[in-house]
């Protein structure tokens, strides 16, 4: 919302930007499907942090990558993208607030029993499925989700 | 469409946006909070709660990267249907919205046959509080789709008459927020096990 | 100001009281220095034949001080108040006293299950003492109290000490009082809980040493299994 | 000034001579369903969200009537209603608090104003989407029916209080309302969904459709904070609306995202609920202070003081309101480390709330005041939010917060913010607006009898709540008398006192209602301009017709607020107007 009677640009400005590069969108397009089949193949390797880097960093770059060419983000007001990162500030704000009582089960006097016990058994009864994998990957979650 | 006299309020633009792009911009800034919304409570439930990897093993990856295929392949029709339409092809712009709508379809169909799948192996909305985050995330999401589906068949109709090819950039925008939103939703729900 | 009403009967409840003296002290003195000013200028610039208004923009810094002083006092005062408020907070809520005491603390629809460690001074023994509605604590101990729920949320209200925690089912929320005064006290719950929402008053006996001992004897195992409380509040699970 | 805009001010004049009127004229022969129902021009639809308001007022005050005479006299078959019962009683306090800010305050201060008021106050002949306009109002009058559907089912209608907590909520077996609850939630999902629809539609049009030469920082107050208003409603109900779907589907399907039996959280609810409650206030509170700078400029002949000020105190309010929601879940179960941060945070926001009062204050200086209806309310919002902003400060402060909190000190400070909100600033607004609206005047005399029947009563319901929140009164309590300690004497005086204020502030809206309707139609007749105000919509004829301008949309050489100009004879200066 800054002041915005700065006079129009001419209507073809911005667009002939993009408006020459017809074989771009293609192009982007395929570099998209690459990341898709690595964001894809990467959890078969196995380790939980290549796959929390794999999922969530090429999720990232792809949605980078539709807001800058498909969106032509870069190419619109200024006041656009702040607009929208000021929307993702807000979340994260949410976030912020919420996760201390949320997403943690225990705090200065307080305990989620009903958490913890949902958890506890939760473990327990993977544990008692038998699946050596499950075994493996169910504790790495945390520690390797935290960063998110 | 055109029978509908638009006031001289429409055609203004102070900002140099136009004025119904700039409202879906809008309309996106406010979709961001409320996907924020549901996504941040699973992700915050999700880290809280490692059993939850149990139920999300049998999320079905494969179905999940062709829809994100699907969905990414009609963002490119989307951003080539505008593209004709900055070149005054109503017809051209037209058929690319055609494509788009096609692959929001076949969204929806994999998505059914995915759905029907997993519905029958025991996990419902119900089953798991996972599930119903899954369901519910992926639900709103798909609600966003069928939206994004009728407006765009509004818009090509027009198109292909050559009435308001503005619009074709505008819900353009849109198909490419809803995209994003899958794209985001792929690792959450399907990847991270 | 508050104790004048009503009574100040845990070590904090005096802090509290003072906190709110503090607080109205500094907001009603603005409130009227405000209100003085605002009246005064609807009075004083009344509109009058022949007199024109003034035209002031307020751009100017010197015009802006009109505002700006005040500005910068209210944050100097709202700096007071926080650092007053958050440390009667930390003592009431963030604090733990070493307890003489515990007690469990349970909310249902529509009653108040207080389980006190009995004789022995420990939880989860066979001679706890389970009573609805009537918590029993001895005057100048400090007791801890464990809050549950069973169903809905509840709000655990002592007014006499000041005191109040939501009770979360799910939760274990954990806090602290140490009574000054002896006497029977209203504890309410203050979080809307379905009907019976106003029908949900307990009290709170607060007893000198010899009372208490006396009520502890008269609460032996045997007779205290014949009052346990969950025959007479139903069975909600 | 006006250079700044000349790619536009040409397309402009050529859309003026063609476009604009052909338009105005097709609209002519509507019949009057067509005209006052399916209308597109905005001034129908402010006037459908003005009316439709006001019949919800009726409906929360009549809860409130209810409810408080049952708390006054016990057990008594209430007049015009009947006895009330815990269950009414709680289904009542539900329904006046949901209405009174979901289906008055925001219908009223954002839609009604807004819709009226943004094209005109900005040389517009109509909304940007006027279409789109038409369906927020019907999805809002849908989201009423369902909402009054509600009342008429089995079970009841909904008593879980309008923040509806689960598990409370969430569970029939807890709320006994198996319809009620959801169908509550749903008439809440779709309101909001009307008033997104609306917002993208206010902000766009503010935007982009501007008269040409009109600067933001030419727009009038009450536009920019209906705007930010409206902006800061999108960035913060987007959580809330996820959060209804997710307990929609715990009502009804069984799901547990807030049932801790499941793995699910019910402190979680009180976070979405409360990230969107309390930016909510901000969002009736800055039209209402926009309402406030109008009149009071106009009736104290007087440049607003320091107005890029106001609007960054504004958006400074609406940025930090962001971050200060937890302050109505201190002792709600959130962890104690928290609550000093927002606390810290709840009492930095009194900062740009208290600067913007101070600016009101001093735009009184060296004016002219002439206490007519429209400025008594006005001048009443100051004073009177000032007490409702001062006691905040009480439950701002965790440490008294710990006392106060769920008590009747809550309910008398936020009816201190919300009445001036959404009834005096409400009053200001529709009696400044009245002779523009209908091209009559109201009668003065009688709105100045009901000035002071609402307001006189108005104090001497709530200071006796304050006075009651102090001794340990707490919320939503259908009855006292078992709580001994609530029931020492005098207590039951102030709660009678309370109520019987409480019916006289409601016989006295009957004498409102009738000058407002009696002058719409028979009083004298008002010319366009009648209070020599500055800003657009009085440049157009009262009231103005189908395209607002018929003389040409309007070109803007100036602010809003250049009153006593030194250079000018008149005193006053329309922004329309070339010298």
């Amino acid at each position: 919302m800054s002041d915005t009677s700065t006079p129009a640009p001419a209507p073809g400005a911005a667009h002939d930007a993009h408006g020459g590069h017809e074989t771009n969108y293609v192009k982007i397009w395929g570099i998209l499907l690459a990341l898709l089949v690595v964001s894809v193949v990467g959890p078969m390797l196995g380790h939980p942090v290549l796959t929390m880097v794999t999922a969530f960093g090429i999720a990232f770059v792809k949605a980078f990558l539709v807001i800058k060419y498909f969106m032509h983000l870069t190419v619109e007001k200024k006041y656009i993208g702040l607009l929208l990162l000021t929307m993702l500030a807000i979340m994260l704000v949410f976030v912020a607030g919420v996760a201390p009582d949320v997403m943690k089960h225990e705090g200065q006097r307080w305990t989620n029993t009903a958490a913890i016990e949902a958890v506890e058994k939760g473990l327990k009864a993977n544990e008692a499925a038998g699946h050596g994998e499950h075994h493996g990957e169910a504790p790495a979650e945390a520690p390797a989700a935290a960063p998110h | 469409m055109s029978s509908f006299p638009r006031p001289i309020a429409t055609t203004r633009s102070a900002t140099g946006i136009s004025t119904g792009k700039l409202a879906v911009w809008w309309l996106i800034a406010s979709e961001i909070v409320i996907f924020g919304g549901v996504l941040g409570s699973y992700v915050m439930h999700r880290i809280g709660h490692p059993e939850w990897a149990s139920q999300a093993e049998h999320t079905n990856t494969w179905a999940g990267a062709l829809n994100t295929f699907i969905l990414l392949t009609s963002s490119l029709m989307a951003v080539l249907a505008h593209q004709a339409a900055e070149h005054k092809d109503g017809k051209k712009a037209a058929k690319f919205l055609y494509l788009t709508i096609l692959g929001g379809l076949m969204f929806l169909t994999v998505k059914s046959i995915e759905w029907t799948n997993e519905i029958h192996h025991g996990f419902t909305l119900t089953s798991h509080t996972f599930w119903s985050f899954y369901y519910t995330a992926a639900g709103i999401h798909g609600v966003h789709v069928i939206v994004g589906l009728i407006i765009m068949a509004i818009i090509a109709s027009d198109a292909k008459k050559g009435i308001d090819l503005q619009r074709v950039e505008a819900v353009g925008l849109y198909w490419h927020f809803v995209d994003i939103v899958w794209i985001f939703l792929f690792p959450l729900l399907y990847i991270a096990k | 100001m508050i104790s004048k009403y009503v009574d100040s009967v845990a070590t904090f409840s005096g802090d509290i009281d003072h906190l709110i003296w503090v607080i109205t002290a500094i907001v009603g003195f603005w409130f009227l220095l405000a209100e003085a000013v605002f009246f005064y200028l609807i009075i004083r610039y009344a509109a009058r034949d022949g007199v024109r208004a003034q035209y002031v923009a307020g751009e100017d810094p010197k015009e802006k001080r009109w505002v700006a002083v005040p500005h910068y006092l209210t944050l100097a005062f709202d700096v007071w108040i926080i650092f007053s408020a958050i440390s009667v907070w930390q003592e009431v809520k963030q604090t733990m006293p070493q307890a003489d005491e515990t007690v469990r603390v349970i909310a249902q629809q529509w009653a108040w299950t207080f389980i006190h460690p009995g004789a022995d001074g420990q939880l989860d023994t066979a001679d706890d003492i389970r009573l609805v509605d009537e918590l029993h604590v001895e005057k100048g101990k400090t007791i801890h109290f464990e809050l549950q729920s069973r169903d809905v949320l509840h709000s655990f209200s002592v007014p006499v000490f000041r005191l109040k925690q939501d009770v979360i089912p799910g939760r274990t929320i954990r806090g602290w009082f140490k009574t000054t005064q002896a006497g029977a006290y209203d504890i309410q719950c203050t979080e809307i809980c379905g009907i019976g929402h106003a029908i949900m008053p307990a009290r709170i006996i607060i007893e000198s040493p010899e009372d208490h001992a006396a009520w502890l004897l008269s609460q032996t195992p045997a007779t205290a299994a014949l009052t346990t409380p969950t025959t007479q509040t139903g069975g909600m699970p | 000034m006006s250079s700044t805009a000349t790619p536009e001010a040409s397309g402009h004049s050529h859309d003026d001579g063609h476009g604009h009127d052909g338009h105005a004229h097709g609209h002519a022969e509507q019949n009057f369903f067509l005209k006052y129902f399916w209308s597109t021009d905005h001034k129908i639809i402010g006037f459908q969200y003005l009316f439709t308001g006001m019949f919800m007022a009726l409906i929360g005050g009549f809860a409130v009537y209810a409810f408080r005479m049952q708390i006054a006299f016990p057990g008594m078959s209430v007049p015009g209603y009947g006895r009330v019962t815990a269950t009414d009683y709680n289904a009542l306090v539900t329904t006046h608090g949901s209405v009174m800010i979901f289906w008055v305050a925001m219908p009223v201060l954002i839609a009604a104003l807004g819709n009226y008021l943004i094209p005109l106050m900005i040389g517009a002949d109509d909304m940007v989407f006027p279409r789109l306009n038409r369906l927020s109002y019907q999805l809002f009058l849908l989201s009423i029916v369902v909402l009054i559907a509600s009342f008429f089912v089995q079970g009841g209608a909904f008593g879980g209080a309008w923040t509806s907590y689960p598990p409370l909520s969430a569970k029939p077996e807890y709320n006994l309302t198996p319809l009620g609850a959801p169908m509550w939630l749903v008439a809440v999902a779709l309101e909001f969904a009307a008033f997104l629809l609306g917002g993208i539609n206010f902000v766009t049009t503010l935007m982009n459709s501007r008269a040409p030469g009109m600067k933001m920082f030419d727009v009038p107050i009450v536009i920019w904070m209906i705007v930010i208003a409206s902006i800061l409603f999108m960035a913060s109900v987007g959580p809330l609306v996820a959060g209804a779907i997710m307990l929609l589907f715990d009502q009804t399907v069984g799901t547990g995202f807030f049932d801790p039996k499941k793995g699910g959280d019910p402190v979680l609810w009180q976070h979405l609920f409360w990230f969107f409650g309390h930016p909510e206030v901000y969002v009736v509170l800055l039209p209402a202070m926009g309402i406030v700078a109008e009149v009071i400029t106009t009736f104290s002949r007087k440049k607003l003081f320091a107005y890029k000020t106001v609007i960054y105190t504004a958006v400074g309010t609406g940025a930090l309101s962001f971050f200060v929601w937890a302050h109505h879940q201190f002792i709600a179960g959130i962890d104690p480390r928290m609550a000093n941060i927002f606390s810290v945070t709840t009492l930095l926001i009194s900062i740009p709330v208290a600067e913007m009062v101070f600016v009101y204050i001093a735009t009184l200086f060296g004016g002219s005041i002439r206490l007519t209806t429209p400025m008594l309310w006005a001048l009443a919002f100051i004073g009177e939010f000032l007490l409702g902003g001062v006691t905040g400060i009480f439950l701002g402060s965790s440490g008294a917060d710990i006392y106060f909190h769920d008590t009747y000190f809550v309910i008398a400070h936020f009816h201190y913010t919300f009445f001036p909100i959404a009834f005096i600033a409400v009053f200001a607004a529709v009696t400044y607006w009245f002779p523009k609206m209908f091209g009559k005047y109201m009668n003065e005399a009688w709105g100045k009898v009901h000035f002071w029947g609402t307001i006189i009563p108005f104090n001497f319901i709530f200071i006796p709540l304050f006075l009651l929140g102090a001794r340990g009164d707490h919320r939503r309590i259908y009855d006292y008398t078992h709580f001994p300690d609530l029931m020492k004497p005098g207590m039951q005086d102030l709660r009678v006192l309370a109520t019987l204020s409480l019916v006289v502030l409601l016989a006295f809206q009957v004498v409102f209602l009738v000058n407002y309707f009696y002058s719409a139609f028979k009083g004298p007749k008002a010319e366009a301009n009648p209070w020599k105000a500055n800003t657009l919509e009085w440049q157009a004829p009262s009231p103005p017709p189908h395209g607002n301008f018929p003389e040409g949309l309007p070109t803007v050489y100036r602010g809003p607020y250049e009153y006593s100009h030194p250079d000018r004879q008149d005193d006053h200066w329309p922004q329309n107007s070339p010298s």
